[in-house]
């Protein structure tokens, strides 16, 4: 089955975050299709490039970026939200990409189902 | 079909639980999860309330998240499923839609 | 764009629980609402527990430093985005009325609204 | 000298205006600001709690923020002062702490 | 540091109303504390509400991929920072008890919690 | 009289950084002092020198740089929070510094009241 993923949150703060990428893991692992992982709101500061966690604490924003990498899942940035929040492509991560709010839409058309994790 | 309703938030602070209880639909599945399963020890003040919302409503919570919290799955009320992430994502995949009481 | 020219009509709706102003959720929304109306899609508001307060007539914010975006809403209709529903016991329980209401909206029950939310493709919430 | 008690979520959807009243000690002054000043309408369910708390506490709302929401001062439950940011500063001053009820 | 030298001594309380885990707030309080200790305050932690389960034994959030830092709580006694109150009333409205909490801790009622919060200097709330 | 801010939560999503910073311009105007601004949590994001929201909203982090020009307001972000979240020296805002939880500490015994804004 397609699924769509909106996360609301960043990093660190709220679990929401990992919350949505155990959901992820787990989903594929089930063999379903991650059509798409939509960051809004505060959710967007899960794509800096320059977080840089303790060292024994996990790292959300590599934990997205491998998902990405082993199983292609498209990780979309909102830039009206990145843009009030300083997430630009100065600072995006490897492996997400910005763009517009339509994109969430689509996912929520296109995806079988859309699951929600914020605050 | 029913709906996924996720529930996030401890039942203690906030009105999310309260409020899904009173949309959900019979046979309706609701999952815990995050800081919300704190609300499931038996010996709580909402154990009565939720014993009573799992005769219509179909009750989960997240072992992880139970275990993070140091909740012994023995200790949850009767009633309520124990399910893995593999678990919530089965629960997804059969529902019509998911609600996020955020 | 493609995706707007899907042909998938989907049951759409956009939750609101929380109150104006204290935080961005309201405002986000609202954006994400007006993004829709682009995609022909069967667009549902629902404005519930706090999320009345959203419609309250009279907001200004001015003297807390932030934008009114309130009269937004009255802009949906251009949009043709007319499905607006509001709980009634939420507005009672606040001590509002229909009459607090900047724009027209239709008040339902709290069983109407449960109802209303099961019969939706997709869900959103903030 | 008494503490300010701050309290800047909906008291319909957090628990953190009840759990500040039932800390707050006579004499004491709370101020309801951001979010918070929702609950103050004379016609809501909370009127009757906030006047038998403004027995024993001082209780402020934030003018700017009701305004923000569209509340008329009008509507506030009587026992309940009015202030702007200005006022805010006052009490923070007159005050021997500030707890805020996050 | 000059400011570990001021001679000030405040009353000084860090108030855990969360549980941990699903927000950071539970863990940099605790780094909040740790720093606290160099500057020779008198400090008091408090645990009430569903801060109470920051205190709970056994907790194990690897499964949710997070590191698990309630051992730090065993560790405050070596920075003498030994003022640790749990209320009552929150344990109880839970179905915890002052066996499930992993450190030795003052279980006070809700009324001394108040009363000894109102004698705080500096109350830090997260 | 010396007054210290906490700040908790980063600009838009929630109002807290905005109710900091009217409280703080009132203080001012009634001729206290505004010992320190600690920025922790998210709140070290109101330091972001990358954001940009829309023109006809207000911009949080201009807000706070201009207190600091104009009454000399030690503006101040957590090192380690700001790590964590991806606020560094080369995402900094001018007008903040970066130093560490100490200097919160500090402000709680230096300054006369500590003010706290956030979720």
């Amino acid at each position: 089955m397609k699924l769509g993923i909106l996360v609301n949150e960043g990093p660190y703060n709220h679990q929401a975050s990992d919350s949505a990428y155990q959901f992820a893991k787990a989903a594929l692992a089930k063999g379903h299709e991650i059509f798409r992982v939509f960051f809004y709101y505060d959710g967007v500061t899960n794509a800096s490039s320059l977080g840089q966690p303790p060292s024994d604490d996990r790292n959300v924003t590599k934990n997205w970026q491998k998902l990405a990498e082993d199983h292609k899942v498209d990780l979309v940035v909102c830039v009206a939200a990145g843009l009030r929040r300083g997430i630009v492509e100065s600072n995006l991560a490897p492996g997400f990409r910005i763009s517009g709010l339509g994109q969430l839409i689509e996912a929520g058309i296109q995806a079988d189902r859309l699951v929600t994790f914020g605050d | 079909m029913s709906t996924l309703h996720t529930v996030n938030k401890s039942p203690f602070e906030r009105s999310n639980l309260e409020s899904c209880l009173g949309h959900a639909q019979p046979g309706d599945a609701v999952l815990l999860l995050e800081d919300a399963v704190v609300g499931v020890l038996a010996g709580g003040i909402l154990a009565g309330k939720l014993a009573d919302a799992a005769q219509t409503l179909k009750l989960h919570v997240l072992g992880p998240d139970l275990a993070a919290r140091g909740i012994d799955p023995a200790q949850v009320v009767a009633g309520i499923t124990v399910v893995d992430y593999g678990g919530f994502v089965d629960l997804t995949v059969t529902a019509k839609a998911v609600n996020a009481w955020l | 764009m493609d995706e707007m020219e899907s042909g998938i009509v989907k049951k759409f709706m956009f939750v609101n629980r929380k109150p104006p102003h204290g935080t961005v959720y309201a405002l986000e929304v609202l954006e994400m609402v007006l993004i829709s109306a682009a995609f022909d899609q069967d667009v549902h508001l629902a404005f519930l527990d706090d999320g009345v307060f959203q419609l309250k007539k009279g907001q200004a914010p001015a003297g807390i430093g932030v934008k009114n975006f309130s009269p937004t809403f009255r802009a949906l209709e251009g949009y043709d985005i007319e499905k607006l529903f509001v709980e009634a016991e939420s507005l009672a329980e606040r001590g509002l009325s229909e009459d607090d209401l900047l724009v027209p909206a239709e008040i339902i029950s709290r069983a109407d609204m449960g109802r209303l939310m099961g019969e939706m493709d997709v869900v959103v919430t903030a």
